[in-house]
């Protein structure tokens, strides 16, 4: 690999001590600090003398605003009534479940909040609860016929909303690290480095497929799947388009570009145009080139299927991504002998391309494409920055891996998603 | 011999088309189905825990699945139904599907129709007529997945307090004589249901595993479309699932085990007719490749005018 | 003003959003549930835009007259109906009986309010013309799904062999007849589909993913301006 | 010849048209409780136009084309009035006029003052999306096309920010879990699992050692396909080696899931067949003649 050392080992490292500062945060984010709360034992006045088959009481019962949230949700933890076993079956279980109730600062009476079954020990209480108000909260084990054991309180509970989701801190370091990745990377290149990027198969067919309409004098289609312009594949997809463009501008051979959503119609109607300045032919273009059919999936494809049969594309592509729709216009487009280029990174539908298309862009080489075609450093740069990205979570994986064979799952927990 | 098998290799596909469309029509035009499906162990788990379930047992059934998929995933329902009325197991059924409802309704007034009789069993056991209310109660469709699971786990009245037609659910413990819908009497929430079994051609069984399951410990049982089927063949391993009924196949297989045939099994012929067309044609097509293109390199070798 | 403008108003929204991400406070959350409101009402605008260059191009085809001008006819008219009954409640009264012979014929009443409830026209032409037809083009796929593997499931490498045995495999685990062979054959038909298959695809989404994530920093960041229309620019 | 379609195909359009109007596309079966009302005309459009589908498999033909002009013509439509009922009228339209309603009352009731009935108004602000929109609409003048690139700025730009957090978890971080942990279990176990091996050993058997094997594999799966992945480096050497790994699990995976999803396809097929022969030539076409 050329990578220059520096930059691995710098970011390795920046990964490393985010993790060493990461993991004890981490942690404190799984289990809440416990509360200040004082935890007294009362007896309600409300039940009368035990009955015996009254279970025995939970026990470390504790109530805190729950944490990562916007306020408004307390959390309640206990710890299981001695006799409650939940290796038992649920008819031999002496504690039946667990009451929680809850009396706020205008309450005058307990009100139960929820009944929780035997073996759980926790419970969010988000039963319209008021932020900065303090509540009470009490619990007791149920027995046969409800009969209740002795409460366990904790008095003035206050819940307020955070400003940071800890939980999602894990997210938060990744973004910044790929980001500096990214960012390192395109400077490298903007600095003129010599960066080398493997050629990708169904890329170098374009030229080729474009070659053979413009020889047959027939038409390009060019697809850019069924997701709206927030979906990166399909702003991938517009960037190749505009290089097809260029091209098809460049040997004037007609071009398609039906389309499934009006916004990405709108964008794509710029690129294209864009490109027939760039080549030279900006009286060829017009707006008919790139229209729009329909936002339902297969009158869509109805309509452009119709298209191929009619106006016999010598060369399609399919680029973006796409559903059921896939394989309906990949059969259609090989009958009428076309070309066939699909680049798609929605995983249930690559076989069908894989299967009835030339030539297939697989997942992330349509994100590589444009960098590929384009050959600006920016582009290349950035494609750098993901095989470093690819190497860091390859070196986490296999720690992780290797961890877990012995049991320590830290690594492991590091990648929850919350 | 060569220019046949070339003919063959670019045969028009509408041959091939024309396969499938006979393949299909045939078998449902003459309403004939195979005779066994074999059933598959995943099946089975679902079927033997509704068989050793006790008359009078109650277990929830969640359909929810929209018009594209009521080919594949309606067997199930009806299937599961009638192994539930012929056992005299009561269901609650519901659905979380927006489009679900009128799904729901036509299922099972069909099979309250098929049960308004006494009748035998298949395995000879007499068995009384079925009704709304004392069998079956659809509660309807409610929005809100997540909140709607575990909302049942402490009473299904706080989400639905009328069933789908706006009939009044009774109290828990109530007198049965005093409504419409007495088996409601017996139902809390998941500590009276057996299991529940959701059919679903969305990622709706991952919801009941985390919130249902694993909060409540309620058994779950899986129908789900053949394209998802690998997906949650993990939760069958690891036990969170009780039984998973894969697709059309799954139906034939549960409609074998209450040797009650139906639709999935009228859906066997032809899935089986054209599966092995398609696997057919592509070993001959291999063949008549391989052949083809021995005898083009052998002129080569000859000739050496194609390249 | 035309490029910069727009460029900077993507970076302002997208670092916007990424913020909110992980800011669980309550005014967040409701800056991120009105934006997305927002977006569908943009988009809605787009829609009139893409709407009217359909219309603009059967009309051409009509006014042209070229060979398939009246199946453009039957666009615009199915757009124009399906409009009509959508924007206007075409409310149906019965129909009246003289003599115990009822007219089949029905006086409408039209008022502007949402034509989406059950039974109006506008509904019914969703349930009778556009349901069928599409569940229709989807069961195409039955067809092509079949004329596919013929054509292209040749072992013509390595590659494409493990590609056919492995779809034969399955297909006839899946069926009946796949059992009557072997019992071997569905559990192998099984395991191929939980296990390879999930390696591939968690493969495939790792890569997916950091690409897509560098595209849209790019994209937040002004590197890559291709939406704008013309190439980097 | 040609002609002859056309007016085929015009009749067949204004009787459905028609049709939708009046009460006599109904007719019922059964009696009280359970009669049911067929809409037989809608039916029997449903199934024509079905018909005229399937003719696409045969080779284009008007039959086709009509069909096909028809639904995109009515779900262009269908989809605008839909977004415009369900999102634009509450979220924009009755916004914004409760939102100036608002600012009115708070004026004759005198408590008018612009911190709550500017900026604290959700309905005021509703009017930004609205801003949006127009600027979109800008695109059909030649001269300030330009201006629609501030709305199409705006969506972008919230879409990608939406979407990098979520990308990162979905893709990135449960991925990585995912191939540590067996995550579908409520107590994650390893994917490479010593139990399973140690299980193989005590007792060996067929089964055990595919369940031992089956976890090793998939990891050796992921990360050959990551390298198949890998740019920076052309596929020779130990990455070629790898990568080719890489290209067979895609390879399998592939093969799998194609041959997983025949059968929902022909279920597909088996739906309409049933629509066409029970609900329509059993249920309209036989007892409309008395059949």
């Amino acid at each position: 690999m050329r990578f220059r050392p520096p930059v691995l080992s710098w970011s390795l490292g920046v990964m490393i001590v985010f993790i060493l500062v990461l993991s004890p945060i981490l942690t404190t984010a799984q289990a809440p600090p416990p509360p200040e709360t004082t935890v007294v034992e009362t007896t309600p006045p409300t039940t009368p003398p035990e009955p015996p088959k009254a279970p025995e009481p939970p026990t470390k019962f504790t109530a805190v605003d729950n944490p990562n949230d916007d306020g408004m949700k307390a959390l309640l933890t206990w710890e299981l009534s001695p006799q409650d076993n939940p290796m038992l079956e649920k008819k031999e279980n002496p504690v039946k479940g667990y009451r929680i109730l809850r009396k706020g600062p205008e309450d005058t009476e307990w009100m139960t909040v929820t009944v929780q079954p035997a073996g759980i020990t926790s419970y969010v209480d988000s039963r319209d609860l008021l932020n900065s108000l303090p509540y009470s909260y009490r619990i007791v084990a149920l027995g046969e016929q409800e009969a209740e054991s002795t409460a366990l309180e904790v008095d003035s509970v206050i819940t307020k909303p955070q400003v940071f989701n800890t939980g999602r801190l894990n997210t938060l370091i990744c973004i910044l690290l790929f980001g500096a990745i990214v960012l390192s990377y395109i400077y490298r290149a903007r600095k003129g480095h010599e960066l080398f990027v493997r050629r990708i198969a169904g890329l170098d067919a374009v030229d080729e497929a474009i070659g053979r309409a413009t020889e047959m004098g027939r038409p390009i289609l060019y697809i850019s799947g069924l997701h709206s312009i927030e979906d990166i594949s399909t702003v991938a997809a517009v960037t190749i388009l505009g290089r097809v463009a260029r091209k098809t501008a460049e040997y004037e051979t007609p071009l398609l570009v039906p389309n499934y959503d009006a916004l990405v119609m709108l964008v794509e109607q710029e690129t294209v145009k864009q490109a027939y300045m760039e080549a030279g032919h900006p009286d060829a273009y017009s707006n008919d080139m790139v229209f729009y059919l329909t936002s339902s999936q297969f009158g869509y494809v109805a309509a452009v299927d119709g298209i191929m049969l009619r106006e016999k594309p010598a060369a399609n592509f399919y680029m973006g991504y796409y559903y059921a729709e896939a394989l309906i216009l990949a059969e259609t487009g090989a009958q009428t002998g076309a070309i066939q280029i699909a680049g798609t990174d929605s995983v249930t539908q690559l076989p069908f391309f894989i299967t009835s298309c030339d030539y297939t862009i697989i997942g992330e080489e349509l994100y590589a494409a444009s960098a590929y075609l384009s050959k600006e450093p920016l582009q290349i740069g950035s494609l750098k920055a993901q095989d470093v990205a690819k190497l860091i979570i390859g070196v986490f994986m296999l720690a992780g891996i290797i961890a877990s064979i012995f049991g320590w799952l830290g690594i492991a927990n590091l990648f929850i998603a919350k | 011999m060569k220019e046949i098998l070339r003919g063959f290799l670019k045969i028009d596909r509408r041959w091939i088309f024309l396969f499938v469309l006979l393949g299909v029509l045939i078998p449902l035009a003459t309403g004939k189905g195979l005779h066994h499906s074999y059933p598959g162990n995943e099946v089975k788990l679902v079927y033997n825990f509704i068989e050793n379930l006790q008359p009078g047992d109650i277990v929830m059934l969640s359909m929810d699945y929209d018009p594209a998929t009521i080919p594949e995933l309606d067997p199930m329902s009806r299937a599961l139904l009638r192994h539930c009325f012929n056992k005299g197991v009561r269901v609650m059924a519901l659905t979380l599907h927006p489009a679900g409802a009128g799904i729901c309704i036509a299922v099972i007034d069909e099979l309250l129709a098929e049960y308004s009789q006494p009748g035998i069993n298949p395995d000879g056991s007499e068995r009384p007529a079925r009704q709304y209310g004392q069998d079956i109660v659809f509660m309807g469709y409610k929005p809100g997945t997540d909140a709607v699971m575990l909302g049942m786990g402490e009473d299904v009245r706080l989400l639905f307090p009328q069933d789908y037609a706006g009939t009044e659910i009774p109290p828990y413990h109530g007198d049965p004589k005093e409504t419409s819908l007495p088996m409601m009497c017996d139902v809390k929430n998941y500590n009276d249901v057996k299991c529940v079994i959701t059919i679903s051609g969305t990622r709706m069984p991952e919801y009941w595993v985390a919130y249902a399951y694993q909060r409540y410990h309620v058994k779950i049982a899986t129908g789900v479309t053949a394209v998802m089927f690998a997906d949650y063949y993990p939760y069958l391993q690891t036990g969170q699932m009780i039984g998973l009924i894969p697709g059309m196949k799954g139906a034939a297989d549960y409609e074998e085990l209450i040797n009650h045939p139906d639709r999935g099994m009228v859906g066997m012929l032809p899935q089986s007719i054209i599966h092995l067309l398609i696997v057919a044609f592509i070993i001959l097509g291999n063949i008549a490749f391989f052949i083809v293109r021995r005898e083009d390199k052998q002129e080569g070798k000859k000739g050496g005018k194609k390249k | 003003m035309k490029r910069e403008v727009p460029v900077f108003i993507c970076m302002v929204m997208g670092l916007v959003m990424i913020v909110q991400f992980f800011v669980p406070h309550p005014v967040s959350q409701a800056i991120y549930q009105t934006i997305l409101k927002w977006l569908i009402i943009v988009v809605t605008f787009a829609m009139v835009l893409g709407i009217l260059s359909l219309a603009r191009l059967h009309l051409t085809k009509l006014r042209r007259g070229d060979k398939d001008w009246f199946y453009s006819l039957v666009a615009i008219s199915s757009l124009f109906v399906t409009l009509l009954t959508g924007f206007f409640n075409f409310k149906i009264t019965d129909s009246f009986i003289i003599e115990g012979w009822k007219v089949p014929f029905s006086f409408f009443t039209i008022s502007f309010a949402s034509g989406l409830a059950a039974g109006t026209p506008f509904m019914n032409l969703f349930e009778y013309i556009q349901v069928p037809m599409q569940a229709t083009m989807f069961s195409l796929l039955a067809f092509f799904i079949a004329s596919a593997s013929f054509r292209t499931f040749r072992a013509r490498t390595p590659e494409a062999t493990l590609l056919l045995v492995a779809a034969v495999i399955v297909m006839v685990g899946r069926v009946p007849v796949g059992h009557m062979i072997s019992s071997a054959i569905p559990a192998l038909s099984d395991w191929i589909l939980v296990n390879p298959n999930m390696a591939a695809k968690r493969g495939i989404l790792i890569g997916v993913g950091l690409g897509g994530i560098s595209m849209a920093l790019k994209i937040i960041l002004g590197i890559e301006r291709s939406w704008l229309g013309g190439g980097g620019e | 010849m040609k002609n002859k379609w056309l007016l085929l195909l015009i009749g067949i359009g204004m009787a459905i048209v028609v049709g939708f109007l009046s009460k006599f596309t109904f007719y019922s079966t059964g009696e009280g409780e359970n009669m049911v009302m067929h809409n037989w005309l809608g039916l029997t459009a449903a199934a024509i136009l079905t018909l005229g589908i399937f003719t696409f498999l045969y080779k284009d033909n008007p039959f086709y084309k009509f069909a096909e002009h028809l639904l995109v013509g009515s779900s262009a439509g269908y989809t605008l009035v839909i977004y415009f009922h369900n999102f634009v009228r509450p979220n924009l339209i009755d916004a914004v006029v409760n939102g100036f309603k608002k600012v009115g009352e708070m004026q004759s009731a005198g408590t008018y003052n612009f911190v709550d009935s500017i900026l604290k108004n959700g309905g005021i602000w509703a009017i930004v999306p609205g801003i949006m929109g127009f600027l979109i609409l800008f695109r059909l003048s030649r001269k300030l096309g330009w201006l629609s690139r501030y709305s199409i700025g705006f969506y972008m730009g919230t879409a990608m920010g939406i979407a990098i957090p979520v990308a990162f978890q979905a893709s990135i971080i449960e991925q990585v879990r995912g191939t540590i942990l067996q995550t579908a279990t409520t107590t994650p176990t390893p994917v490479f699992n010593l139990d399973f091996f140690a299980a193989l050993i005590a007792n060996p058997s067929w089964s055990a050692f595919v369940l031992a094997v089956s976890g090793p594999l998939v990891i050796i799966g992921i990360f050959c396909t990551l390298i198949y992945f890998f740019f920076s480096k052309e596929h020779t050497g130990v990455v070629g080696v790898f990568s080719k790994v890489g290209i067979w699990f895609l390879m399998l995976g592939f093969g799998a899931s194609f041959g997983a999803t025949v059968m929902a396809r022909i279920s597909l097929l088996i739906g309409r067949m049933d629509f066409l022969i029970n609900d329509w030539i059993k249920g309209v076409i036989l007892p409309l003649f008395g059949g």
